[in-house]
């Protein structure tokens, strides 16, 4: 007999695809669709109504395409970047507790596993830039080493310190120890670790104005220069993947996952986290890049030392 | 005047312009050995290098050196004639004159001793005859384009 | 001190990425500036420049003003217009009695415009003794070859086409 | 001068690049198809990590021998060549042409031309201003300025369209005038669009020039000393931002300048920033200029009585003018043909490339796009 465990995973990672693919498709659209407005122009509107099919067909068109591998690439590393890229953003969302209920995985120590799979995505990047041969690529490589490993710190900071508010590292517990209203959310209760959580989370996915891999403005498009077709297409995804994970995690930890002022359930959650995906894309579209020292800079200057100080506040919190 | 301290050195002729006829305050033609030394001055007086340019005339090759000041305007051109088509380079003096003294090697095959990195800049490398070069037939007189070069004139003139 | 000054400076600069949401919030809720163009059209186009057309007589809207000098030809800049004069008509009856050589018409036989060397400087229409020419209306214009963009402006005046047709031959 | 075979035996193009790669470092090619060095420049960086040790900016791309086709043109057909050497600021390309033959030949303009001259040459340098922000801002990754800039540019492109009849390759003045005439509705909407940029500039600031990411990419970086200015020959923008109050509009009035009242705005910054900060004074300056110019235009004809064909006798001419990105000179020798004998095109933005060379070294590649950008460079121009 097939494990239930087994089965229940096997059948939450098909709907997990989905649902990633389904968010990838939307927040394309969303994205294009709020810069356009942004800008006081429609954005896509040609395709279906008010352009609603556009990334559709982008990604049809991606898949169309020839997929070329540069003269002197390493075909296995080159290829292999782009699948390592998006898999485990597929495995990041297990553990989610969307509703009460609604989570794939039920995982003691679910966050850890968030953050171990995510720093599968800094390899992926180095081999893309490493393995394209091309030497804007190899800089948009060795940027986000740089800027994933040092960003890595603070995020566990922060996170380190809503699993202090808790105890606990279980999603679905972190979700229900907060309370139906703004003010009991960790958002409120633990202010500043949000804040380095959300900078940190910007850096980690490789979104303006911490966009420094693939800086088009400086690196052509760093380490995807290479990259035709579907194997763009999939770094493509898997940015779009990552922010709904990013966002998903932000919404656990720290804005009362599912819970809300009336009827708790999915909704909250999904609401709450397109909400953090608007703002992320706003700030795309507002503000210049900033510089790759600046960058890390503003890690270990600023949000270290403040991470560090707001540990020791949380854990003043606490034992009061 | 600003433009006096150029008279110091061997010219062959002077001119004192009206800025509102020619757009210059002064024009000398300089003996070719003479441009470093005139650019030397000018840099000393705090004048910049606004262009080098080259023109053919009957008599030879001509150089020309428009030099401005930002807190005195007034142009000066300093030229010289050469038959041989080579010069001195000035990069040295103004490094603004290196790319300046490369195109005019591109349009009319000018040599400038002494520069640094005499390569096309505008022109693919392999570019054969230098396009601005005239005909013999086509070129005209020194005199009729500089029609001061006649006759030594003075400052007092003006 | 120092750190201080810095942290100050810091949240004034958190203040500024706040104004700049703000801006770009309320640019987003605000409508486009944008016009969809095959399905709208800009309102400036009466200024517009389209390729050159002759302007025909006054009392006469089939013939063109032009007087076949040629200096429109000598003024282009990128020489892309050829004016043929018509050739006289034969000689009548009457005037092979008297002796008398016909006139040929003023206006051109045909005047050609290569559009594609064309840049729109308008030296023809600056040029020209008789004011025969000015820039049309027709700047919708489109073709599959290069072909589709060598008009004669007299077949153009005369066929009397509506200017939207794309086609003036 | 070298042959074709001791460039190729020095296997690099440019000066800087003669020895060849260094222990440790990586030569790029950054253009002619880098998306930042705005159309078809080429530098050759030698960089260490994200440092960059050598730098020499490659030109030719863009090369179409303007020199050579005055040569083989009338002056009048010329006019429509210099609206394509700068298609950021054409009408002052076309003014220093313009001015040259004039200037040579001793026919001034008539008094509404001059008024018109300088209203739209100063629209035109608005307009240049506001892509240059805008494609500035697109350099150092803001994407959103670039589109409202282009949403005031293109009100602005109307009034010119209907002042010039172009939009962007102008050739507008003609020997003595310029091609149209202003109607009075036009007059009402320039006022109209002095009034929305100047509501739309404290937005600008607000948005970009404060913002404290933008301040970080800009402090301190690429300084141009007075005297670095001076050994290459900087103006415009560039040289003001080092704090020389050099203008050629006051420094050698032409046309209607004199009488108007207008600053010229400097920065004693020396940095990127400070010349971000006098092209956006300069903007408000042209604004100011246009307003007077609008509110003082003489009644009267656009032409001077002149020959259709310009009698220009033989001589020499240097005229300069200022445009966008600094002193735009046109030297013109003649021999009293109907075609000029020599022209040379005096372009600020050569001048203004060539010192990046000693600009970039030591600088990192990101600040490298930030200093290119700073230049408000238009290769056409430079390449010619």
């Amino acid at each position: 007999m097939i494990d239930p465990q087994l089965l229940r995973i096997l059948v939450a990672l098909v709907g997990i695809l989905v649902f990633v693919a389904l968010n990838a498709l939307a927040l394309v659209y969303a994205e294009r669709k709020i810069a356009g407005h942004v800008q006081r122009r429609p954005g896509p509107y040609e395709v279906g109504p008010h352009g609603i099919l556009q990334p559709l067909v982008d990604g049809l068109k991606l898949m169309g395409k020839q997929l070329t591998t540069p003269k002197d690439a390493d075909p296995v590393i080159f290829w292999l970047a782009p699948i390592m890229c998006f898999m485990p953003v597929a495995l990041c969302m297990l553990p989610i507790p969307f509703g009460p209920n609604l989570v794939a995985l039920k995982l003691d120590l679910g966050i850890v596993l968030i953050l171990a799979f995510a720093g599968f995505g800094v390899l992926s990047l180095c081999l893309a830039g490493w393995g394209s041969n091309n030497k804007w690529s190899l800089l948009g490589a060795a940027r986000s080493v740089a800027q994933n490993v040092a960003y890595e710190i603070p995020l566990l900071l922060s996170v380190l310190s809503v699993a202090f508010m808790t105890g606990s590292l279980d999603l679905a517990t972190i979700s229900a120890g907060q309370g139906a209203l703004p003010w009991q959310w960790n958002a409120l209760l633990n202010p500043l670790g949000f804040i380095i959580y959300f900078i940190c989370a910007l850096a980690e996915t490789n979104r303006a104005p911490f966009d420094l891999p693939e800086a088009e403005s400086e690196l052509t498009a760093g380490f995807h220069t290479e990259y035709s077709g579907m194997g763009f297409g999939l770094f493509f995804m898997a940015e779009y993947a990552n922010m709904v994970v990013v966002c998903s995690v932000a919404t656990v930890l720290f804005l009362g996952g599912w819970n809300g002022p009336f009827a708790p359930g999915w909704w909250w959650f999904l609401l709450k986290m397109y909400a953090l995906i608007f703002l992320i894309i706003q700030i795309r579209w507002t503000y210049p890049r900033v510089r790759f020292d600046q960058l890390l800079n503003l890690c270990w200057r600023w949000l270290v030392p403040l991470a560090l100080v707001n540990l020791v506040y949380v854990t003043i919190i606490v034992k009061l | 005047m600003s433009a006096h301290f150029l008279q110091d050195l061997p010219c062959l002729f002077t001119a004192a312009q009206d800025p509102l006829k020619t757009g210059l305050t002064f024009s000398v033609l300089l003996p070719p050995d003479q441009v470093r030394e005139a650019a030397r001055l000018c840099r000393g007086k705090g004048y910049h290098l606004e262009d080098v340019t080259v023109s053919e005339v009957q008599e030879g090759t001509l150089v020309l050196y428009h030099y401005d000041h930002f807190d005195r305007p007034g142009r000066i051109c300093c030229m010289a004639l050469s038959a041989d088509n080579s010069f001195d380079s000035i990069a040295d003096i103004f490094p603004g004159a290196d790319w300046h003294e490369r195109e005019c090697c591109d349009f009319f095959g000018t040599a400038f001793a002494g520069h640094p990195n005499l390569i096309p800049l505008l022109l693919p490398p392999d570019a054969q005859t230098p396009p601005l070069k005239k005909q013999d037939g086509n070129k005209v007189p020194l005199t009729t384009i500089f029609p001061w070069a006649q006759a030594p004139a003075t400052l007092e003139e003006a | 001190m120092y750190r201080l000054e810095e942290i100050k400076r810091a949240a004034r600069g958190m203040w500024s990425l706040v104004v700049g949401l703000n801006i770009t919030g309320k640019y987003f809720l605000q409508p486009n500036v944008t016009i969809h163009y095959p399905r709208q059209e800009v309102d400036n186009l009466a200024t517009f420049r389209g390729h050159i057309e002759l302007i025909p007589e006054d009392n006469d809207s089939l013939t063109p003003r032009c007087i076949s000098c040629g200096t429109c030809a000598k003024a282009c800049p990128s020489g892309c217009i050829t004016v043929t004069k018509k050739k006289a008509p034969a000689p009548t009856p009457e005037e092979v009695e008297q002796g008398v050589k016909p006139k040929a018409p003023k206006d051109p036989e045909t005047f050609r415009l290569d559009f594609t060397l064309c840049s729109l400087c308008g030296q023809c229409v600056m040029s020209c003794p008789a004011n025969a020419i000015r820039f049309s209306q027709n700047i919708n214009i489109a073709g599959y070859s290069r072909q589709d963009f060598q008009f004669d402006l007299v077949a153009r005046l005369r066929s009397r086409l509506p200017k939207h047709v794309k086609k003036a031959e | 001068m070298f042959t074709k075979e001791q460039i190729a035996e020095r296997g690099f193009y440019t000066q800087h690049f003669e020895q060849g790669k260094q222990d440790n470092s990586l030569i790029l090619n950054m253009g002619p198809q880098h998306p930042s060095t705005h159309g078809v420049l080429r530098v050759m960086l030698e960089i260490d990590g994200e440092y960059i040790l050598r730098a020499d900016p490659v030109l030719g791309y863009i090369h179409r021998m303007h020199e050579k086709m005055a040569e083989g043109k009338t002056y009048a057909q010329f006019i429509t060549n210099m609206g394509r050497v700068d298609y950021l600021h054409a009408l002052a390309w076309n003014w220093a042409f313009v001015g040259a033959v004039e200037k040579l030949g001793e026919t001034p303009p008539s008094p509404r031309a001059e008024y018109l001259r300088v209203i739209t040459c100063e629209l035109n340098r608005i307009s240049s201003h506001l892509l240059w922000w805008g494609a500035y801002l697109l350099d150092l990754g803001a994407f959103t300025p670039i589109l409202y800039a282009f949403d005031d540019r293109e009100e602005l492109l109307d009034i010119l369209q209907d002042l010039t009849g172009s939009r962007l390759t102008y050739a507008s003045f003609t020997f003595g005038g310029v091609v149209t005439d202003m109607s009075d509705a036009l007059k009402e909407r320039i006022t109209r669009f002095i009034a929305r940029l100047r509501d739309r500039l404290p937005m600008y600031k607000s948005l970009v020039t404060d913002n404290f990411i933008l301040l970080g990419r800009v402090e301190d970086i690429g300084h141009i000393p007075v005297d670095m200015a001076v050994r290459y020959g900087a103006t415009g923008p560039v040289l003001r931002g080092s704090g020389v109050a050099y203008d050629v509009r006051r420094a050698e009035p032409y046309s209607v300048y004199p009488g108007l009242d207008f600053v010229v705005p400097t920065s004693d910054r020396t940095d990127a920033l400070g010349r971000y900060l006098v092209r956006m004074q300069e903007l408000e300056q042209s604004l100011n200029i246009v307003e007077q110019a609008v509110a003082q235009i003489p009644a009267g004809d656009i032409q001077a009585k002149m020959p259709k064909k310009p009698k220009v006798p033989a001589g020499e001419v240097f005229f300069a003018v200022e445009g966008a990105r600094g002193k735009i000179g046109c030297y013109l020798q003649s021999n009293g043909s109907g075609s000029p004998y020599r022209v040379k095109l005096r372009a600020p933005s050569f001048s203004n490339l060539s010192l990046f060379a000693e600009l970039s070294q030591g600088t990192l590649l990101a600040d490298a796009v930030s200093i290119l950008g700073s230049l408000d460079l238009v290769i056409p121009e430079i390449d010619r």
